[in-house]
């Protein structure tokens, strides 16, 4: 017999083995809708505000460094202005649009309060693109819901 | 899309902390094979000059009707034997477009050179260099990118079309400072409400 | 009483109606087999959700998606030979049933020359395949039409003289006959060498992994098919898995000794023998990697070929020796 | 003259194609075709099977990522870099960070070299498994493609613990890393590491790259010879496969390169089945660079160096920075003018360069062997567009 016959039949009958070798092993396959998928602590999605958990507060004070850092400059932030005319270190908008997101983290490492959080909540998807947008009401309403981990900087988890 | 003329904005205002790295300034001091492969260009080609502004390598300038003859003798020459063009770009100065190609010799010793050529404005003209896609075929598409975006004419360049922008496209060469964005604005999408 | 004319009629309806019945139901069961298989080989699980917990139904959502499809033909092909091509894919399919016994005596017509009949209506597919990619007006279609058709002659050859050492073998071109004479003991074993060039030859003739090349997807995006869609492109896949059911009952009957097993009734062991045979396939398809064109037709005309011939060779030799 | 050295143009390199036999057809290969990885176009024209010309078309998924830098601030880039080849990030956010860290003269701190060195190599290997997938596909077999995604995952999930994304990382900052690693992150990783070298890839050789069918049609098939890959610029596993022991990573070492021992495989024909196994070669060598890695890994350090400045100014001057990303040489051309951010930036992606030589590979070749060829040069259209 050639030589090439007993080494096609040897090599193609390894690759049985294996195909069949893994058949009779259990399915990796996770029921996605019903099963839900861990996240691992830190998994980014979208950032969301957070409050104060004593006062329910937010914490942020309109100062716009997220805004200023974020790359695609999705982040929209205004201050409450008071009676006297004078900004108050309050938020009177704070608006997202996930559409352009990049999840990349900046603006919680800007935020010098610790007001803002990347959730682990990944189930945002919407019909419209316009259902992408949050304003400040929604985003600390997801931090309620949803398990978030801020990380800064050099931090160590 | 960001608006071209916009300026890198302040950064934000934190404690000032004393910056530890302190940036080199000046013309980068050069390696004994740097100063002997410059000396040794110079001595075939008295018309180069070193470009202190490339400071990862050394930097060679050219007048841009010798570029193909001084990156032909790179590539051959013994000393600096480049066989690999690892990049060819350019940039828009406002008064000038320079071309830059950056060479290695992955043979025998790794160390890289780049080559700039300045090309000034000719009125509305592109700029024009040669082409050198008989010496690194690999060119080809780096020449055509740098077309289309830039807008460099590489003299005897088989082929110098569009590749990344459609083939029709009317609005000039967007890596160009003077270049406008046509286009409707995208709505933002981030607003009151 | 009907007159007997008429009875012959509805005798021979009912007859084609059960054919057809068991053709497509094992068509289904096929096409959720091939997807179970594939799934379990791949780490995965495959149908889960339609039908139980296992997704038997799956196949029938699948029709019923099929069937809801928009019918589209492609501009400036060619209308009636696009139309007739998933046709006469699955009609000779169909027709090699007439004469293939599922067990000692179900069978619609018992024929001589059954082993002929078998081969000459299977080499109808060739036409079809073109017709699709001719009528396609695709240049996919037709390089796959093309390929399919190289294929498809030049396997033809080894897989029937295959068959012609067989016949040397038992002497008869009836089934049935082959199935009797291997009651001592199965072709499989004194005909080794007309069994693996008639199973490669099988799964080459089905289109199917490593032999795919008519339908290639990496390359062909679909082959003779791309441009068929709703239930034409359907019919193809009926015929291509009734032709997988009809090629492994074949080579069951011909060299794994047909009913011929202990306790259960003859038509089970068929199905038995034709379901591993089946489950080779997919095994296979699900296996090995794509050959190029070129080593196909050396595979074909370089190694069958060549071995077949010697096979009757040797068979005849064998049997002058015997004699 | 001296061998090698001859000059090679464009039309000589592929004057391999037979023309006038039969009337040859036109075929648009893509932008949307199963195997061309994504929106590529190839204007193909074949006699019959075989391949007289492919020409690619490329800019589908142009979005002009150079010009959309120009004015942001360097940190701002690394996110957006990840999308440019979008199967390995990590080397495009080590390129942007080592670009700027390179020009400053930031020295990190050893944790973080080590840290980064083996978040590279791990993305490494899972980008090799991708393409161990996707060339099995391109050549006909569908199941490797899967056992390649089901052991890739347990390698996202290893990025995903550490980094908080599993694709477009944004983990590498300037100075170091975001964040270190989780406890128990190593070991895991070693866990892994062990699976995929002793389970995984014997599963890979057996199935696929040992196989005969496999080696039938890859050998001897898109011929790319030394002198032709060196002409064309090509670099990775192209060029290694071709011979010419180039990697950055020996050639300029960065991280810590320079401190653990790996070989740099290379081919010797430069055919479809070298380029493969080069490949394979490198998914093991990036095992045993991730062990060296942890054995070097020290307990303390910071991931973040304090030495950056709050202010991040590269001086005057232009900087070409350059590393070895799955794919080949990834090349960073940053021109500045003393402000916060480029004044121009030019990503030499290695897909680009290599897919030139799509062309030569493919003439006179079969339509399969056309795609397994392009195949073996894995390309991202992410990055080839950019």
């Amino acid at each position: 017999m050639p030589a090439w016959i007993r080494r096609a039949a040897v090599s193609i009958a390894k690759g049985h083995r294996v195909t069949l070798d893994q058949m009779l092993r259990r399915p990796i396959t996770s029921l996605y809708p019903e099963e839900p998928v861990p996240h691992f602590p830190g998994f980014r999605s979208i950032p969301v505000l957070k409050a104060n958990e004593e006062t329910g507060k937010l914490n942020c004070t309109a100062c716009g460094l997220c805004a200023r850092s974020c790359p695609p400059q999705i982040i929209f932030v205004e201050s409450v202005v008071g009676d006297d005319g004078r900004r108050k270190q309050w938020p009177a908008f704070f608006n997202l649009d996930l559409s352009r997101c990049m999840v990349c983290n900046l603006c919680v490492e800007a935020c010098p309060f610790d007001a803002l959080e990347m959730s682990a909540d990944n189930e945002l998807s919407a019909y419209d693109v316009r259902d992408l947008f949050f304003n400040m009401e929604e985003l600390a309403a997801l931090w309620k819901t949803a398990p978030a981990v801020r990380i800064a900087g050099g931090q160590k988890r | 899309m960001v608006d071209e003329e916009k300026q890198p904005k302040t950064p934000p205002k934190k404690p000032v902390v004393k910056p530890k790295v302190e940036a080199a300034s000046g013309p980068v001091p050069l390696t004994p094979r740097q100063e002997e492969g410059l000396q040794r260009l110079k001595e075939k080609f008295p018309f180069v000059e070193r470009d202190e502004k490339v400071r990862s390598s050394l930097g060679i300038q050219v007048p841009p009707e010798h570029v193909k003859e001084v990156l032909g003798f790179l590539r051959d020459d013994p000393f600096f034997r480049c066989r690999h063009l690892s990049c060819l770009s350019a940039v828009d100065w406002g008064e000038a477009i320079e071309v830059a190609y950056h060479l290695v010799n992955i043979e025998e010793k790794a160390d890289e050179w780049a080559v700039t050529v300045k090309l000034p404005y000719q009125g509305d003209e592109l700029p024009e260099v040669d082409s050198i896609t008989d010496l690194w075929p690999g060119a080809d598409w780096h020449e055509r990118e740098a077309y289309d975006l830039v807008g460099v004419r590489f003299k005897g360049h088989p082929d110098l079309r569009r590749i990344l922008l459609p083939e029709g496209f009317a609005g000039g060469h967007p890596l160009r400072k003077s270049f406008v964005d046509r286009r409707p604005p995208r709505q933002r999408l981030v607003r009151i409400r | 009483m009907l007159p007997l004319w008429l009875q012959w009629v509805l005798w021979g309806i009912l007859k084609a109606v059960l054919v057809l019945l068991f053709v497509t139901v094992n068509a289904i069961i096929l096409i959720w087999l091939e997807r179970k298989v594939s799934g379990h080989i791949q780490n995965r699980i495959g149908p889960l959700r339609v039908g139980g917990p296992a997704g038997v139904l799956q196949s029938f959502a699948d029709i019923i998606k099929l069937l809801a499809k928009e019918d589209f033909f492609p501009k400036r092909g060619d209308p009636w030979v696009w139309w007739l091509a998933p046709s006469v894919a699955f009609a000779p399919a169909l027709m090699v049933f007439f004469v293939l016994p599922i067990g000692p005596h179900l069978v619609v017509q018992d024929m001589n020359v059954g082993l002929l009949f078998i081969v000459a209506i299977t080499s109808f597919s060739v036409l079809s395949v073109f017709m699709a990619g001719w009528g396609s007006n695709d240049k996919y279609s037709l390089i796959g039409a093309m390929r399919a058709g190289a294929q498809l002659f030049s396997y033809e050859l080894p897989m029937v003289l295959a068959l012609v050492a067989v016949t040397l073998a038992t002497g008869t071109l009836n089934i049935s006959e082959i199935v009797a004479r291997q009651q001592g003991m199965w072709l499989i074993f004194p005909q080794f060498l007309a069994f693996l060039v008639f199973y490669i030859g099988a799964i080459a003739e089905l289109n199917r992994t490593p032999f795919d090349l008519g339908e290639a997807e990496s390359e062909l995006v679909a082959g003779y098919h791309t441009e068929y869609s709703g239930i034409r492109w359907a019919m193809f896949m009926l015929g291509e898995y009734t032709n997988l059911l009809t090629s492994s009952i074949l080579v069951s009957l011909v060299f794994l000794g047909g009913w011929s097993g202990p306790l259960l009734p003859g038509w089970v062991w068929v199905l038995i023998k034709a379901y591993l045979l089946i489950f080779v396939a997919m095994w296979i398809r699900w296996t090995l990697p794509r050959v190029r064109i070129d080593q196909l037709m050396d595979l074909g005309w370089k190694f069958l070929l060549p071995l077949s011939l010697l096979n009757i060779a040797l068979t005849g030799v064998y049997m002058a020796v015997m004699a | 003259m001296e061998k090698g050295s001859e000059v090679y143009t464009a039309e000589e390199a592929g004057r391999l194609g037979r023309e006038g036999i039969t009337e040859p057809i036109v075929i648009n290969l893509g932008p949307q075709h199963p195997s061309t990885h994504g929106v590529l176009r190839l204007i193909t024209t074949l006699d019959g099977e075989t391949v007289l010309k492919a020409q690619p078309d490329i800019g589908y998924l142009h979005r002009n990522w150079e010009k959309i830098v120009e004015g942001w601030q360097y940190p701002q880039i690394i996110p957006f870099a990840d999308r440019n080849d979008y199967i390995s990030a990590i080397f495009n956010e080590w390129l942007v960070c080592k670009s700027v860290e390179d020009a400053l003269g930031i020295e990190l701190d050893k944790r973080a070299e080590v840290l980064r060195t083996i978040f590279a190599e791990l993305n490494r290997l899972i980008s090799h498994q991708l393409w161990f997938g996707t060339y099995a596909m391109d050549i006909g077999a569908f199941t490797p493609f899967v056992y390649a995604l089901r052991d890739r995952e347990w390698g996202y999930a290893l990025l995903e613990k550490a980094t908080g994304a599993r694709q477009l990382y944004a983990f590498f900052r300037i100075g170091g890393l975001r964040n270190d690693v989780p406890d128990g992150w190593i070991e895991e990783l070693s866990q892994y590491l062990d699976y995929f070298e002793k389970e995984a890839y014997p599963q890979y050789v057996d199935l696929l790259t040992g196989n005969e069918i496999f080696i039938q049609r890859s050998e001897g098939v898109g011929v790319v010879s030394r002198d032709v890959a060196l002409a064309f610029g090509a670099t990775g596993p192209v060029l290694r496969g071709s011979g010419v022991p180039y990697d950055v990573r020996k050639a300029h070492p960065y991280g810590v390169y320079g401190e653990v021992e790996f070989e740099v495989p290379v081919g010797e024909h430069g055919d479809n089945l070298d380029r493969a196994m080069v490949r394979m070669k490198e998914m093991l060598e990036s095992v045993k660079i991730i062990r060296q890695c942890v054995e070097l890994l020290p307990e303390e350090g910071e991931v973040l160096t304090s030495r950056v400045p709050r202010v991040l100014k590269l001086p005057e001057g232009n900087y070409y920075t350059r590393l070895e990303s799955p794919r080949g040489e990834v090349g960073l051309w940053v021109v500045s003018t003393g402000g916060l951010g480029p004044y121009r930036m030019k990503w030499r992606a290695p897909s680009f360069v290599n897919l030139q030589l799509l062309d030569h590979m493919a003439r006179g070749e079969k339509v399969a062997d056309l795609i397994a060829a392009l195949g073996t040069i894995d390309i991202i259209l992410g990055e080839v567009d950019r």
